[in-house]
């Protein structure tokens, strides 16, 4: 048996990067699994914040992506500001559920430094709810939409 | 006054804004990355929001996404700590654009200091002694000419660099022409700027600056120095007040000289002048830091004083009311900067923090952005905790420093812990015999 | 001088011998029971004995065990601490007879001022203020007369007793002689020695308490006083330096006072002289302890010295060399006790500590005997970790308590937290109308 | 079956570099698999101490007795002092490996505060070892001798 260190040392490097757990490959008959459990939580100061960490620490959207998983995909922000559904306070939402989008047609605006930023779809699919409502803080990466993709 | 706070940093100084906040009764709002949610100044804030990625340009030093959390949120004030944004005359300006208070200098004082050629030539009109240096480079004939003129050995460095980044020694004129090319390419990628001058190289100086503070009604407080000689690559890692190369009479003639040249430009908030100390007693004025520095507490301990505190005082607009005796520094402080790195090759060594035990007892503070079951990421400077100790003597201030080091245990992490021992046993160290070569000469 | 001390003590009194005992180059032995084999004082030591089982009767208070770890160590001195064998007199002559340094009062000082009713004698034949009192109460019909000759209410006290033990307050006579029985065999259970007596009792004092310090050359210093008032059921939780109560003449009149009392008495090493302080003003003289206390660190705070190295440099024979700043307090200092209990019922609360975050930070001293991993056992004192604070004024340092408090987290046991949180959240305590009713009178 | 130890030693740093949990690699028929359990005690100092924690915070041992073990049974200290095989410095020792001995009978002196405390056998069996040399100090429950019961 023949290690790969370097291959062994890439897929280190990628677990650290996605701040992973555990990456396992198998090919044919090899098998690599890299494993780290998380370190024990002693010493974790846990009750004194009275933030709410809406943020999810493991939440992998950097884009207004649509990640896949298990109960659909979600439009997250990628500004800080304030969600608009509408592009006037007496405008008409730029969507709702059951609406069906393409890509590069705007979902939302999100306010920040009295710019209007307009996120825009990525995928096409259709919208199955809106997490945000209307005028409300968002935070990077809060999710805005749950979308059905195809 | 302003009644929330943004803090605009993370890691021990974001802790440190929070604490003084905190005790004032100012509300706090943390900023941070994606992989810094459970880190402990979003934890120990009292709302936190999230700005963007862990890539720091998309994150802490993103201006729009900043402002747009001071927004949402309905913070009054800024405060940029040290490092990202805090040194940034555009950041400054578009808080000030945005009715946000920025808790710091002005905006063209930082572009005054900002740009080491004129601010030593600033310096030099309002009276600082100065090293010896030139006007910007022209070009590689220009700087044949301007080294001669001075002298070897000189030093070749970054019109806008800082921290000790784009420094060029040279012995003679040998090998110039090279340097000059790599400097000017290093410089305009580092800084975006590739303006070089010389500056007289002295080979074994010590690195002392004076803390400053300044208020809106005009008062400027020089509250004494620090020795900062103890450098890494002009990475300072061990930091003292007062200095034991300062006699009362260069402290005070010093100190009368900077609240002069500070008054007359009107300096507001808290700034640092550095000067290096030549072997025959010779103070020259290196640089202005127009912010907080990570060594700010070593100044705290001695004076009696939370700097951070003045800060907000100052851009709430009250004038300083500092006690008499915080003029004079009583017993003597020393600060280690425990990094996240390998002790030997200096590697950074980013991770999870398995075990942690920090020094306590007397005179011991500790300024910390780690704990048990924590991440250390690999995005952001490798400071993790600062060890502090007061005591009456500097001989006693190294035996507590030891002590305290020997008392610390952080796993999970390489840390340049034994790194620090080795100073703190060194005789030369002991008896005070520094210079920003000290490391460098080592033996390991 | 001795070179390697033995510190007959655990918990975090342990760490702070070993912590000051470090800093001077002396070094450590830790005696520890077997369920302390782990426990942090153990672990800092330079050497560590197990010398008995959890059982505190065979282990830390066991004399000859405690001797023969210092004769297999070859230990020099001996540092008691407090509680355990600290003012145990045969404990001290054992030390001396085996030719160890006791770092502490002489033993005849700790017999003297060990009786609380020849104690309270001496005092007054020392010309401190002492509460108006009875002798020895000899049987029921001699406490009727004496009560009714003090006038009530009347306190009444095991002569033997100590920490606020075996006393009952008496409003009229009736019911005394129930009491008078149940309070007789108490005593003779937990002191074993039943003598009693009477002494005034005042519905609102306030505890104050002066540290002094005395040397093998006739000197005696005064360290200024700590109000220690906020106490359940006779035992301190919060302490702090100065009190708010005392004028600058009280303070000095009562400071020559006890130095001249304290000289003539020719007292060596730390000890601390306990008053009630009336509604009147009146300081009365309570007890005397003859050594280190749990709250002495607001004394050091605020004085700036080491009150364990100033046992030790006495214990050595070196004269008082304290700076003359050291008689005039600087700030105010605020101590909380963390204890393991439950911060309602007080029942005790040990087990593993599954978090732990201490606070940090400006002005933040923190001496504790834990850390995360480690196991409360239940077999002794509940006090886990003492947070002191330290700044220019006593508001200033209520606020750095509160927020040092909110930062700290104790996971895996509960401790006492809350309570100091509703204390140093409420009004009168922040405006120093305190008495030792306090807690009692706190609504829930 | 043949180890390539370097190859395992390799794969050991990476997880300590790493800081990971565990490795594994499965290649054709061959497995290796290392792994190491996070160690649930965070912030325990462990490094600092430079004392010789001899006594074992498990030992249960508390008095001269012979608890049951797999491999026998141990005489432990019940004292802190000195530990003495004979009666006086030129005396034979009052046991030796092979003797036989009988509750009641004084096996060795632990000598505290010039007090000679005499250690007695509590049960009857056969010294098969002695853990401690003559004159050397010895700790509350440190082991003095095993001891085969019967």
């Amino acid at each position: 048996m023949k290690l790969d260190l370097d291959q062994l040392r890439e897929l280190i490097r990628l677990l650290d990067e996605a701040n992973l757990t555990e990456i396992e490959v198998e090919q044919d008959d090899d098998r690599i699994r890299v494993r780290r459990d998380p370190a024990p939580a002693v010493g974790v100061p846990s009750s004194e914040s009275k933030a709410a960490h809406k943020a999810q620490s493991s939440g992998s959207a950097v884009a207004p992506s649509a990640p896949e998983e298990d109960d659909g995909a979600y439009i997250t922000s990628p500004f800080v500001g304030t969600f608009y559904r509408a592009p006037s306070p007496d405008g008409e939402p730029f969507v709702d559920i059951g609406d069906s989008v393409v890509p590069g047609q705007v979902l939302c605006i999100v306010e920040a430094m009295k710019l209007m930023n307009e996120i825009e779809a990525e995928v096409a699919g259709t919208i199955v709810e809106v997490l945000v409502e209307n005028g409300k803080p968002v935070e990077y990466g809060d999710r805005l939409f749950r979308i059905e993709i195809g | 006054m302003f009644e929330k706070v943004l803090i605009a940093n993370r890691g021990e100084i974001a802790l440190r804004v929070i604490r003084t906040c905190r005790e004032l009764g100012l509300r706090t709002v943390a900023v941070h990355s994606e992989i810094d949610a459970d880190a402990l100044h979003t934890r120990l804030a009292d709302e936190a929001i999230c700005i963007g990625p862990a890539d720091p340009r998309r994150s802490y030093l993103h201006i729009p996404a900043i402002i747009a959390a001071a927004e949402i949120t309905g913070a009054e004030a800024v405060h940029p700590g040290y490092g990202f944004l805090s040194e940034n005359s555009e950041f400054a300006e578009t808080c000030a654009q945005c009715g946000l208070e920025f808790i710091g200098p002005l905006p063209e004082q930082m572009r005054l200091w900002g740009d080491k050629v004129s601010a030593r030539a600033l310096a030099k009109s309002l009276g600082l002694p100065t090293l010896e240096g030139t006007d910007i480079i022209k070009d590689i004939e220009d700087a044949v000419r301007k080294a001669e003129a001075l002298g070897f050995p000189v030093l070749l460095k970054a019109s806008g660099g800082g921290g000790g980044r784009g420094m060029h020694v040279l012995q003679s004129k040998e090998g110039l022409r090279s340097v000059f090319e790599t400097a000017r390419a290093e410089s305009r990628a580092a800084f975006g700027n590739d303006s070089l001058y010389f500056e007289k190289y002295l080979e074994r100086p010590r690195h002392i600056e004076f803390q400053i503070l300044g208020d809106t009604h005009g008062n400027i407080h020089v509250l004494g120095e620090r020795e900062c000689s103890i450098q890494r690559r002009h990475q300072k890692i061990i930091e003292e007040a007062p200095s034991v190369a300062l006699t009362e009479e260069m402290r005070s003639d010093m100190s009368a000289t900077i609240r002069r040249a500070m008054g007359e430009v009107g300096y507001l908030s808290a700034g640092t002048l550095e000067f290096l100390l030549d072997e025959r007693g010779e103070l020259t004025f290196l640089e202005m830091n127009p912010r907080i520095q990570v060594e700010h507490p070593v100044t705290e301990l001695v004076m009696g004083i939370d700097l951070i505190h003045e800060q907000i005082r100052i851009a709430d607009g009250q004038p300083l009311a500092l006690p008499s005796q915080s003029l004079t520094p009583r017993g003597h402080a020393i600060e280690c900067r425990i990094n996240a790195e390998d002790p030997d090759t200096f590697a950074p060594s980013p991770g999870v923090i398995t075990e942690l035990h920090m020094a306590g007892g007397t005179g011991v503070r500790v300024d910390s952005g780690i704990f048990g079951g924590g991440r250390v990421p690999a995005h952001y400077d490798p400071l993790v905790a600062k060890l502090i100790v007061h005591a009456p003597t500097r001989a006693q201030a190294i035996a507590k420093m030891r002590r305290a080091l020997g008392e610390t245990i952080i796993g999970g992490i390489r840390t340049n812990i034994p790194l620090h021992q080795r100073v703190l046993e060194h005789p030369a160290f002991e008896e005070g015999r520094i210079s920003t070569k000290f490391l460098e000469e080592l033996p390991t």
